[in-house]
């Protein structure tokens, strides 16, 4: 078993707004473990940005709730903001899903990383750009760009330019939020197998991709997670949530997936009939229920994690029921 | 850094040492430009008086000639006067002034059109008798004009002024002036002249020497700034009209001609002229019922806070003109505010409210509605008029203020279309009272514009005869007297403009730096740095000037 | 680069060939001749009268075409000729306007880039600092209503009058000797003090308030997010904000810059400094139109030039438009 | 409850009314208002008459205290309070009209309309305005409070014609704006149904900021003594006091009080337009 470089146990999270608690991420617990990209995927709005938020910027409304985060053993969750600014980028990573517009229109590229590193120690001397030309050059750029405004970059430069940044310092742990989304189809490959290199190559030692694209994730996440209306809805490795789906969401989810090629202009799943439900001072019952086939009066309370397998849980109260017409 | 600091000390000792400067500002509109004697209304104040002299002084106080270039002038007989001039006077650039110059400075007016040129229509000849006397040869003598003539007249250099070209003799700027008087031209900048006392002026062996070494003159824009720098010792004499100097004279420490009211001397007549070619103002019923109507009173105390007094009805004050005040005149045909006599003879003279709106109408039934204006932003003027509409409007006749720019002002006055107007700008202080009945009776009222006063364009040729007469005459003539009380009567009578108020000389200085300043107990001088009347008594002022200790 | 500054330049070009164009066509057609009415203005003056009228008619025109006349009036403005001053008679106008201008310079230049920079600092302070927020900004607000000359008032009565410790009248004392000497300097600090508050402060509510809302703006930005995802310090994030905030700034610098000089010229009549503002206000009174319309002339040309000047900052400061990936003039 | 879905449908209105700046401002505002229609019935004096002795500080019959003539400045204040808003009725309409008419018909053309009339509005931005109000109102004999604001109004667009261009752009590249145009519904339904629908909120707050810049404007001409010819206003108020020596004299109630009242009035739009932006802008609102 590999080491767990990060340990979530029942986090919660809400946005304090005016009129009340949006629960947006509502009890979630899962590990990602050294050396595995961890997928996270869900319809928008399902918590996986909550998710990342949380763990790395949190930012009135949005507030801690309860539950515990641990990066290396530490609980990042209670820790003085002061002493977790030390974690960040050597420790703990993103790279955002607004990754086009992460520059600072009037700083090149070269001074943003410089600042950045200088932040943490570093000093960005010939040494340490030297080491950034050879990551450059890793995504096939060259090290001029350093000396270029972010406005004279293309989409793709950008994104490559900011998972190079966020990567920098070698983070144990790196969230990779929505990256994708923005790019057409060869540069989500591209960017995808990019973040396996950097995995590959030992740069970053783990790290949780957040989409709601599966079929990316089936290429190249170890596990997966899936989430529904700031609930955990289940987690396993890739290939058995693919084939052995143990939550309805999850079912759904994949039903909806196009056999070929990839469509996900819309996000909205055309396979399930409803809308997530409105999070804002929601009670309790399992969040699925409205829309889930299966739904029993035992739903309205809020389901239990149960393990299904080794490595494989899910949050359903009738997953047993699922999972075996499933088979086959 | 230290270049710069001896730099810096190194000039110190240019600046005017503040003891021997007298610092004084209300004559001086804008940044100095023009020491051009031959254009009056033009130049730096000072430069007529204290660059360029005069042939005689004159005190209005005393109503006395004081003979400055001049020894002595008199009418040697009905047609010649002799003029002796000083010995021993010499112009700023070392030649000697004579004879020569003041003959050519008049007749430097025959061949160039000047402001004075109209002389030469009753001068004949003028003669140099030897090099310090000479004889004025008269065919018509207009001896009152004369008298104003001989000290008004800046005398100039022949020397300089015959070199230059007849087309700059109006737009040369002069700036450097030669003279004969007590101070030089020193130095200008945008706010201010200065003026360095001449060591070698003749007078200082004859009435003194001035006591201030330097003479500031300072471009003070407006009341408020001369209060403020009153207040702060900047400015040894101001000569403006401010509001608040009855109240905070004393805190202050200023120094005004009069302890109390009416704190300054009088030095020109406000008059509320109304324009006979407009009917009814045709009307003198009218007209002199207006006159009972307003309260003159309440404006020099409420707008001027009681620093003017209120006009004779004949407009006549000081010494020269109140010679020639007739009381029998005034007693019969005077006025004084009195509203219910004034009511009394509208009704009399047929106006009434014929259309019951409230408002007097015309004899013939048309409705009345006047229009008073002074220049927008002259603000004691400004008040002034809204009192007079006020008064007028208790007895019944529509009357507003107006406020127009200076510009259509001026225009209305001129073109004749305005109702009524206050003015002031030939009713100055003078040695006979013919230079004010020339302006407020004038008989120039017959061209396209009419800019010599009488603005009513009262037309009244025997009333014109009289003052023309009255020029002819010499002042000890006994028919001066009857004349005089004539054109008194004939204008209470037909009431073309109202005296209103005395319009002061304003002044008030401040005893920081100079003490023995010009006062009701000490009337040695007169506080006065306004143009063209430094001969008033302004250079006896500089010269009886202590610094303070 | 090329193709921002054309673009500008133009627009300065056609300005001033309008500020121009107005000058020469109020007097002519603004309805009740203005002309006649100066015209008679002058009838009183004997022998001046003919002089001003020569004057009137030879840079008027009066009997030539329209065309000619405008041609005219460009050809003599080029040669500096704009007049002869009445108030001043009989000096060039140009002349007098160039001893005030000094002034204008020596006021506003301080008062713009210094209230611009610490109006900035202290906005962007407002901006991180709720405390401090919550404090200056309702003062900031007030500074920024208050008309200017209205606070030349309150300044000249509270430190002029009340405290007196400055003279609230002209650039310089009456006995001191201008020149390069200390006690002149001395002497000319004290006078430009208080009209230089005056600017100072009325100016810096707005440039605070401008930089405050920025700040919040850039902080919410997604750069800001990203730097402080990856454990930036505020400091940093702050300059960052600040440096991208300055440019509207910049640009708004340029916007007011009218306005800013119309509030010195009322600021310089409340204290008689005797700049632009002053003379123009001396100007009207006197009715001297040559001098009316040469201000007019050269507070366009001042306002057209320092925006320029700002225009070249704004390129040197902003990638976007020195790269010229922004055609947003 | 049917209050609660009121709220629910105008969210906006609801912000705004519970936003504290809001609503000091506009409690200020209404205060001047009735002063400015009130005021001249509760004071017994008329604002030229001399109601009393002259250098009174303030008291209870003379709350702004007297000029030094005497004349009431609180009289004088509420009757040029008066003058004021009328200027800054009208003369803000007028700049708000114009400035939201260039604005919409450069943004919504775009091409060379959009160039040119950008290119008036730049020339007028970078004029030195009250040079230019100057150099007209001197030229103006007579000048009533109309004449005053409509010099004022004429001048004063320019911002707002940019601001509304670039929210015109911003409102017209949205799909609602873009289907009507494609579907051949007239410019001026558009404007009415799609634009002015969403700008309303938008114009509103121009609308404000141009009543206080107006405002600003026409009294700096009254100090300069180019306010209107006849009556009384704030500037002109102001202007008396300095040229009465107000300053050197003492009289700070006259000096100092009618441009307070003024600058209130302005801080008080400003604190309805701060208020107004956080509201429409809730990133603003976090703070």
């Amino acid at each position: 078993m590999r080491e767990n470089i990060l340990e979530i146990r029942e986090l919660k999270a809400y946005y304090k707004i005016l009129k009340g608690d949006v629960k947006a991420l509502d009890g979630v617990t899962f590990n990602v473990r050294r050396g595995e990209i961890l997928g996270v995927a869900g319809e928008s709005g399902c918590g996986k940005s909550t998710l990342a938020s949380t763990l790395i910027y949190r930012k009135p409304p949005l507030k801690y709730i309860s539950g515990e985060a641990r990066l290396l053993g530490q609980d990042i969750m209670k820790m003085p903001e002061r002493e977790f600014k030390k974690l960040r980028l050597k420790n703990i990573s993103i790279i955002p899903q607004y990754a086009l517009d992460a520059f600072s229109p009037t700083k090149k590229i070269k001074t943003f990383i410089g600042d950045l590193v200088s932040e943490h120690g570093i000093r960005p001397n010939k040494k340490f750009y030297d080491k950034v030309a050879e990551r450059l050059d890793m995504v096939n750029l060259d090290p001029s760009v350093l000396n270029r405004y972010s406005i004279e970059l293309s989409g793709g430069m950008k994104q490559r330019i900011i998972m190079i940044i966020s990567s920098i310092l070698d983070p144990d742990f790196l969230i990779a939020d929505e990256i994708t989304s923005a790019l057409d189809v060869s540069s989500q490959r591209f960017v995808a197998n990019l973040l396996a290199n950097l995995r590959d190559e030992g740069i970053i030692g783990s790290a949780m991709f957040i989409t709601h694209d599966l079929s990316i994730l089936y290429q190249i996440a170890e596990r997966i997670m899936i989430m529904y209306a700031g609930h955990f809805a289940e987690i396993g490795p890739t290939d058995e949530i693919v084939k052995n789906p143990r939550h309805p969401y999850t079912k759904a989810l994949l039903a909806s997936l196009p056999q070929v090629g990839i469509q996900y202009k819309d996000k909205r799943l055309t396979g399930i009939k409803g809308t997530p439900p409105h999070l804002l001072n929601i009670g309790p019952g399992c969040r699925f229920r409205f829309r889930c086939p299966y739904r029993t009066e035992k739903c309205e309370e809020t389901p239990l994690r149960e393990k299904v397998n080794e490595d494989h849980y899910v949050s359903c109260w009738n997953s047993k029921n699922i999972g075996s017409d499933n088979h086959g | 850094m230290a270049v710069i600091l001896v730099f810096a000390f190194a000039t110190v000792s240019l600046a005017y040492e503040r003891s021997e400067t007298l610092v004084y500002g209300g004559g001086l509109w804008g940044a100095p430009s023009n020491w051009n004697p031959l254009t009056p209304w033009a130049e730096v104040t000072g430069t007529g008086g204290l660059v360029y002299e005069k042939l005689f002084h004159y005190y209005p106080l005393s109503n006395e000639y004081q003979p400055w270039l001049a020894e002595s002038g008199e009418w040697v007989t009905d047609n010649t006067y002799l003029i002796t001039l000083r010995k021993g006077i010499k112009w700023t650039d070392g030649e000697e002034f004579n004879a020569e110059d003041v003959k050519f400075t008049f007749e430097i007016a025959k061949d160039n059109p000047l402001h004075y040129s109209n002389i030469w229509d009753w001068l004949t000849d003028i003669e140099v008798v030897d090099s310090h006397k000479l004889m004025f040869i008269f065919d018509n003598p207009h001896y009152q004009e004369w008298k104003q003539i001989l000290y008004d007249l800046r005398i100039i250099p022949e020397h300089i002024w015959s070199k230059i070209p007849a087309d700059e003799l109006l737009t040369t700027a002069n700036e450097n002036p030669v003279g004969t008087g007590p101070y030089m031209a020193d130095s200008w900048a945008q706010d201010r002249m200065i003026w360095v006392r001449n060591e070698d002026w003749w007078g200082n062996e004859v009435f003194g020497k001035p006591a201030p070494k330097n003479l500031v003159n300072l471009v003070v824009s407006g009341n408020n700034v001369a209060l403020g720098m009153l207040m702060k010792r900047e400015l040894d004499l101001s000569n403006f009209f401010i509001p608040g100097v009855p109240k905070i004279k004393d805190t202050f420490g200023l120094t005004t001609w009069y302890k109390g009211a009416p704190y300054m001397l009088s030095e020109n007549v406000a008059l509320l002229f109304l324009n006979t070619t407009k009917k009814p103002l045709d009307d003198v019923k009218l007209r002199r019922a207006m006159a009972f109507a307003i309260n003159p009173e309440m404006i020099s105390e409420k707008v001027f806070e009681e620093q003017v007094q209120v006009a004779d009805p004949t407009g006549l004050f000081g010494k020269a003109w109140m010679e020639y005040h007739s009381e029998d005149v005034v007693d019969e045909y005077g006025f004084s505010y009195d509203p219910a006599k004034a009511k009394e003879m509208l009704e009399q003279a047929g106006y009434v409210d014929a259309d019951g709106d409230g408002w007097r109408d015309a004899p013939d039934g048309t409705e009345m509605r006047f229009e008073i204006i002074v220049p927008n932003g002259w603000t004691d003027w400004m008040e002034s008029i809204k009192i007079i509409a006020n008064n007028l409007q208790e007895v019944g006749i529509n009357a507003v203020p107006g406020f127009p720019d200076y510009s259509i002002y001026m225009d209305k006055i001129q073109q004749g279309t305005f109702d009524m107007v206050i003015n002031n700008f030939g009713s100055s202080r003078s040695a006979t009272p013919f230079t004010y009945w020339n302006w407020v009776a004038s008989d120039e009222i017959n061209g396209e514009i009419v800019t010599d006063g009488n603005y009513s364009r009262y037309d009244d040729p025997e009333l014109f005869n009289l003052i023309d007469e009255f020029n002819v005459l010499q002042s000890d003539d006994p028919r001066a007297m009857e004349v005089a009380a004539e054109i008194q009567k004939k204008l209470l009578q037909a009431m073309p403009s109202i005296p209103l108020w005395y319009n002061g000389l304003w002044a008030q200085s401040t005893s920081q730096y100079w003490t023995n300043w010009p006062t009701e107990n000490n009337p040695e001088g007169y506080p006065c740095t306004w143009a063209g009347k430094w001969q008033y008594g302004s250079i006896e002022m500089l010269i009886n000037l202590k610094p303070a200790q | 680069m090329g193709k921002y500054l054309s673009k500008k330049l133009l627009i300065y070009l056609i300005t001033f060939f309008i500020a121009v164009t107005i000058n020469w066509a109020i007097p002519r057609f603004m309805p009740g001749d203005p002309i006649s009415i100066l015209l008679s203005r002058f009838s009183g003056l004997e022998g001046g009268r003919e002089i001003i009228e020569g004057q009137f008619v030879q840079s008027f025109g009066l009997n030539q075409p329209l065309l000619t006349q405008y041609f005219n009036f460009w050809r003599s403005l080029f040669a500096g000729d704009l007049g002869i001053s009445i108030y001043v008679f009989p000096k060039p106008v140009i002349n007098v306007i160039k001893e005030a201008i000094i002034y204008d310079i020596i006021l506003l230049v301080p008062a713009i880039i210094l209230s611009w920079i610490v109006g900035n600092k202290l906005g962007a302070y407002s901006g991180v600092n709720r405390k401090a927020d919550n404090i200056m900004m309702p003062f900031f607000y007030f500074l920024t209503s208050a008309p200017y000359f209205w606070f030349a008032v309150v300044v000249a009565f509270i430190f002029g009058v009340k405290l007196a410790f400055f003279p609230i009248s002209n650039a310089y004392s009456s006995t001191v000797q201008p020149g390069f000497n200390l006690p002149f300097i001395f002497d000319f600090l004290k006078h430009w003090f208080l009209p230089f508050l005056t600017l100072f402060l009325v100016q810096l509510g707005g440039w605070a308030i401008g930089m405050r809302n920025m700040i919040i703006y850039e902080r919410s930005s997604n750069y800001s997010k990203y730097m402080e995802s990856l454990g930036a310090s505020d400091r940093l994030i702050r300059n960052y904000g600040f440096r991208n905030g300055i440019l509207p700034q910049v640009t708004g610098l340029a916007i007011r810059l009218g306005t800013v000089v119309s509030g010195a010229l009322l600021t310089e009549i409340v204290f008689s400094y005797p700049g632009l503002g002053y003379l123009m206000l001396r100007a009207i009174l006197n009715q001297d139109y040559f001098l009316i319309q040469g201000c007019f002339l050269f507070i366009v040309i001042m306002v057209l030039a320092a925006n320029f000047i700002v225009d070249i900052i704004y390129m040197i400061i902003d990638p976007r438009v020195r790269l010229s990936y922004s055609g947003e003039v | 409850m049917a209050a609660r879905e009121f709220w629910k449908r105008h969210e906006n209105l609801y912000f705004a009314l519970t936003n504290k700046k809001v609503l000091i401002g506009i409690s200020i505002f209404t205060l001047m208002i009735l002063l400015a229609i009130f005021g001249p019935a509760l004071t017994p004096y008329s604002y030229d008459e001399f109601a009393g002795e002259g250098y009174l500080p303030p008291s209870k019959d003379h709350l702004f205290g007297t000029t030094l003539m005497g004349k009431d400045v609180f009289t004088r204040t509420v009757y040029g309070l008066r003058s004021t808003f009328a200027v800054g009725f009208i003369a803000g309409t007028i700049a708000t009209l114009i400035g939201c008419i260039i604005g919409f018909l450069a943004g919504y053309y775009g091409k060379w309309i959009d160039e040119a009339l950008m290119m008036i509005t730049n020339i007028f931005l970078v004029f030195p305005l009250l040079a230019l109000l100057i150099i007209l109102a001197a030229y103006l004999p007579y000048r009533g409070i109309m004449t005053i604001s409509i010099i004022v109004g004429m001048t004063a667009w320019p911002w707002t014609a940019r601001a509304v261009r670039s929210q015109t752009l911003s409102i017209k590249n949205q799909g609602y704006v873009n289907l009507s145009r494609i579907s051949g519904i007239s410019v001026f339904r558009i404007l009415r149904e799609d634009i002015a629908a969403n700008m309303f909120s938008y114009v509103f707050m121009v609308y404000i900021l141009q009543f206080s810049g107006t405002i600003l404007a026409a009294v700096g001409l009254e100090f300069l003594g180019l306010g209107p010819t006849q009556g009384v206003s704030l500037g002109l108020v102001m202007q008396n006091a300095v040229n009465w020596n107000a300053i050197q004299l003492g009289l700070w109630w006259w000096a100092i009080l009618p441009g307070l009242v003024l600058t209130i009035l302005v801080v008080s739009l400003y604190f309805i337009n701060t208020g107004l932006d956080e509201v429409f802008n809730p990133r603003l609102r976090e703070m």
